[in-house]
């Protein structure tokens, strides 16, 4: 399987993404610039956190209008895997792949630190190695990922199961309904602001994040390879 | 030259998490009577004349200067002579 | 100021302007002795800075140089942006401290910021990745809303730039106590890691090279920091500084990537961050550390503003700019690899065999000085020194112990003091995460990064007890030394090298500078036996208000290697049942 | 009440990473005239009407909603009928 790490001017957690795929998935993973315009050879989009453009104006802003865009859009209306995480999240919204908008940390203040999960929903392409309400620890390093949308998406949100991860104890940044991550309709276009990619590795003492991208690989082998 | 300015704040309804810190800082200080504080941007720039400018103006602020989906702006514009 | 009102030599020189830029009566005519003529404005100002304790490190030398600075490892000691030390495998790590006082207690929030983006330039300068930062913050009791103020501006500026650059923040101290009251301490560290065949030197070789600039144009920002650095800080000194830096991370984080893709050029010849004194001493330190001379157009500085004056140009302190020097003819090679990055790389001089730094303005010769004059000919002080009587009073005080009744309350007091306290509140503002090699994250006694694709690792830990130095600096400079080794080897590692930051008042007191000579020498001492020698590091001195010194306070940044991550051990406590154990005396 | 209206801008000659990167990124979405983008804060709230109100203002923009060393403010007062 064949992942794409997208980086934006700014982006800062691309390597970690590329070799949380190589190193600890062990499959095949390559950079993919800003400046490029096709990802047809891909399997799957990673877009990976960072400050894209310094996160100047809104998070995401600035780069959801770079020259890769219109074939992310493509890839996303494709159907197959688009994982945004942390700043990845925000220019998904940015770029209404995903509904509702990301504001400042409701203390106002950048926080890292590793935080409770719950797996909400465990039938998507991202979580299907998870069991359903499983807590999982995962870390979120951000100070824009308060979630905001409004009644009306919160209500097709929740109908559509649509919230794939909130906060299980301390909602760390005030996101509506402890949203920590949501997928579109089509089930392929997740954001999330924590990051698995940060929790691969038994030496960095958590790997509860692998088996998303584990489940990313399920999906694709399921469709491309006869089991035996 | 033509002088814009842009002002974009959060839709109201949407909480505004600094407005609140911002006001409380406030109260902390014996401003008391300081209330409903809202902080949004505020952006200078200049571009030149021409037909649709506020057309121009419009589709800048929707498309990057504020998120619709949250805030609100407006904008006001003024003819200046080049320096 | 425009070109036109610029004062001439003569009344440089009858006025005293020079003074206003910190040059004694002494030095200027040094100047004009070593020039054959008196300065114009432009060279006054440059010499100043030059020569100012920041950068010329005129008062403080012959402390440094008792410093060891040699061990087998040690692969670049002080003298370039940073010190390089070997960890096998064709590696090498990099790093340094400095600090950014002044800047930090007129605007926190940018002071801290840009004083975390200066220290990262001057890793990656040298051809390093950054793969850590860490700091050692100092401020008066947390009792007053502007001591609030500073202490959380400045971590929201250490945040803000660490964070967005992707650079993680993984390791730091901070006190409280009133001696910092109006002179608070911002000390910041940066470690990177190298590969021995990409280790890059700051110098201007090559007669007929380019020398180009790449990053963020000049502006007024911060003209003569280097000279407020050498002064203490006063009522006025908000006043003093025509425009404060403001850093750009974004600009440095694309800098970063740049330059580390430039270093694999071989059209590249030497690299050099604009830091204290920006262009000046950059172009200066370059020509003279390889024995040439540079002339440089100042019309092709990028810049900021219009209309300015030479002497702002080349006193700016804009943040974010990098001086490069390049094989002529291969300019547009060096264009194309740091056009992907947004950045342009312009050409603004041209390394010459004369040993002169000459400079161009609007077609007139400016600037025409002798290079080793601004970097090698700056004067060094031998300073007095004397046993301040408080030192003698403090030794005959009899040792009291004291006489604990309710142990369990005072041991909760203690936990609540905030120097003690918890940090939590500031590193879970850091990102000590990102690039995904932190082992061991704050809140331990050293932070500890894997080395991707080996078994080795790294511990780094910044330390200093100033309290136990203004007692006795002589045992004090020893402790400081060997706490940050304890807290090395706590973590499973072999101390390798360390950098210093000199935090100290007023040297032309004596009694300070007697502190400064014991610190420095209990320094001194406590590195050879424990072979950790000094591979780079700051000296800030003037850290004064109203007249009033902060404690000696020498910060040590250190950084060991373990050989197997197998073998990291952590501070906390493992499980019920475990035995503890004391060790030592 | 009174509605104030604040407009906290940097000083001239201080570097506005923000709005240089604000501009750049219009350029490349085809707005190319717009120059000198400058990204600032606004803000909006309410007190009671007093005698020294503006005074009161000026000290809170002083004191807190501006950071005198690095940025101007100015601000608009307007009387409002009490909702
Ligand atoms: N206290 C110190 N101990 C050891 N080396 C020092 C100390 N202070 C400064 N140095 C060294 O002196 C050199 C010049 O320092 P500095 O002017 O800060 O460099 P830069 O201009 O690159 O910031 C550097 O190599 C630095 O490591």
């Amino acid at each position: 399987m064949k992942f794409a790490v997208i980086v934006f001017p700014g982006s800062n957690c691309d390597q970690d993404m590329f070799f949380a795929i190589q190193d600890e998935l062990g499959e095949e993973v390559e950079y993919v610039s800003h400046l490029e315009s096709d990802l047809s050879g891909f399997d799957a989009v990673l877009l990976p956190g960072g400050f894209s453009y310094g996160d100047y104006l809104r998070s995401g802003s600035i780069a959801s209008f770079s020259p890769i865009m219109p074939a992310i859009r493509a890839f996303a209306q494709s159907g197959k895997p688009l994982l945004g995480v942390c700043n990845g999240f925000q220019v998904l919204l940015e770029a209404g792949l995903l509904p509702g908008a990301m504001k400042r940390n409701d203390q106002l203040k950048f926080i890292c630190r590793t935080v409770d999960l719950s797996v909400e929903n465990n039938r998507t392409m991202f979580t299907s190695q998870y069991d359903e309400g499983e807590i999982i620890p995962i870390p979120v390093a951000h100070a824009e990922g308060n979630y905001e949308c409004n009644e009306e998406t919160l209500t097709q949100l929740k109908d559509n199961q649509q919230i794939v991860f909130r906060y299980a104890n301390d909602n760390p940044n005030g996101s509506t309904d402890d949203i920590a991550g949501i997928i579109n309709e089509q089930e392929n276009v997740l954001g999330m602001m924590p990051h698995p990619e940060r929790a691969v590795s038994d030496l960095l003492g958590n790997d509860s994040g692998l088996r998303l991208f584990q489940s990313i690989l399920a999906h694709w082998r399921e469709a491309h390879v006869i089991t035996t | 030259m033509v002088k814009v300015k842009v002002y974009v704040t959060l839709k109201e309804g949407v909480l505004d998490p600094q407005g609140k810190a911002v006001e409380r800082a406030l109260h902390t200080m014996n401003y008391d009577d300081v209330q409903d504080m809202r902080v949004g941007k505020y952006m200078e720039f200049f571009v030149e004349p021409k037909e649709n400018v506020t057309q121009e103006i419009e589709d800048m602020c929707e498309r990057l200067l504020s998120n619709p989906v949250i805030e609100d702006y407006r904008y006001e514009t003024e003819e200046v002579a080049t320096s | 100021m425009s070109l036109l009102l610029e004062p001439s030599p003569q009344e440089v020189k009858d006025r005293k302007l020079y003074a206003e830029m910190g040059l004694t009566d002494d030095e200027f005519s040094t100047i004009e002795k070593l020039l054959g003529r008196t300065p114009n404005y432009t060279e006054t100002g440059i010499f100043s800075v030059m020569w100012s304790e920041h950068c010329s490190y005129k008062k403080s030398k012959p402390l440094l140089s008792k410093f060891p600075t040699k061990s087998p490892r040690v692969i670049q000691g002080p003298g370039e942006g940073a010190g390089v030390v070997d960890i096998g495998d064709e590696q090498a790590v990099v790093f340094k401290i400095e600090s950014h006082n002044h800047p930090s207690a007129i605007e926190p929030y940018q002071g801290a910021a840009t004083g975390v983006g200066g220290i990262i330039r001057d890793v990656f300068s040298m051809g390093a990745r950054p793969i850590a930062l860490l700091n050692s913050l100092r401020f008066g009791e947390l009792t007053t809303p502007r001591t609030k103020y500073l202490f959380e501006e400045v971590v929201a500026g250490i945040a803000g730039y660490g964070n967005c650059v992707g650079v993680p923040t993984v390791g730091g101290e901070i006190q409280f106590d009133d001696c910092y009251q109006g002179n608070p301490l911002v000390n910041a560290m940066c470690v990177g890691l190298i590969n021995h065949e990409d280790v890059q030197v700051g110098q201007a070789k090559g007669i007929g090279n380019t020398v180009m600039y790449i990053g963020s144009a000049t502006g007024r920002d911060g003209i003569h920091g280097a000279t407020f650095a050498s002064e203490e800080l006063t009522d006025e000194s908000s006043e003093d500084r025509p425009a404060v830096q403001v850093g750009d991370p974004f600009m440095e984080k694309l800098l970063i990537e740049a330059c580390l893709k430039l270093i694999k050029s071989d059209a590249l010849v030497g690299m050099q961050d604009m830091g204290a004194a920006g262009l000046t001493s950059s172009a200066s330190e370059m020509a003279s550390k390889a024995g040439t001379g540079i002339e440089m157009d100042l019309d092709k500085v990028p810049q900021r503003e219009v209309g300015m004056a030479p002497y702002e140009m080349m006193l700016s302190e804009s943040q974010e700019r990098m001086l490069i020097v390049v094989e002529k003819g291969r300019e547009q090679e060096i264009k194309d690899i740091v056009a992907p990055f947004d950045l342009e790389a312009v050409e603004v001089g041209v390394v010459i065999e004369e040993k002169q730094f000459r400079l161009l303005h609007k077609g007139e010769v400016v600037t025409d000085v002798p290079v080793d004059a601004l970097a090698e000919e700056a004067p060094v002080y031998q300073l007095p020194s004397k046993q301040p009587e408080q030192f003698v009073m403090n030794q005959q005080t009899e040792v009291v112990l004291p006489q604990l009744e309710n142990p369990e309350e005072i041991l909760e007091q203690l936990l609540q003091a905030p120097t003690i306290a918890s940090k939590e509140w500031v590193y879970d503002q850091y990102d000590h995460m990102v690039q995904t090699n932190t082992v061991v994250t704050p809140g331990s006694d050293a932070a500890v990064l894997r080395i991707r694709g080996t078994k080795k690792a790294l511990a780094m830990t910044t330390d200093c007890n100033s309290r136990y130095i203004h007692l006795d600096p002589l045992t004090g400079g020893q402790i400081v030394v060997a706490e940050a080794a304890r807290n090395v080897v706590c973590s499973g590692a072999e101390p390798i090298a360390l950098t210093d930051g000199l935090n100290f008042g007023n040297p032309d007191k004596e009694e300070v500078f007697w502190t400064m000579e014991q610190t420095t020498d209990g320094m001194a001492k406590a590195c050879e036996q424990l072979s950790t020698p000094v591979i780079s590091g700051n000296v800030s001195l003037y850290n004064e208000t109203k007249g009033t010194s902060v404690y000696p306070t020498p910060v040590i940044g250190m950084v060991g290697l373990i050989h197997d991550v197998e073998h990291i051990t952590t501070q906390h406590v493992k499980q019920a049942g475990d035995l503890v154990y004391l060790i030592g005396e």
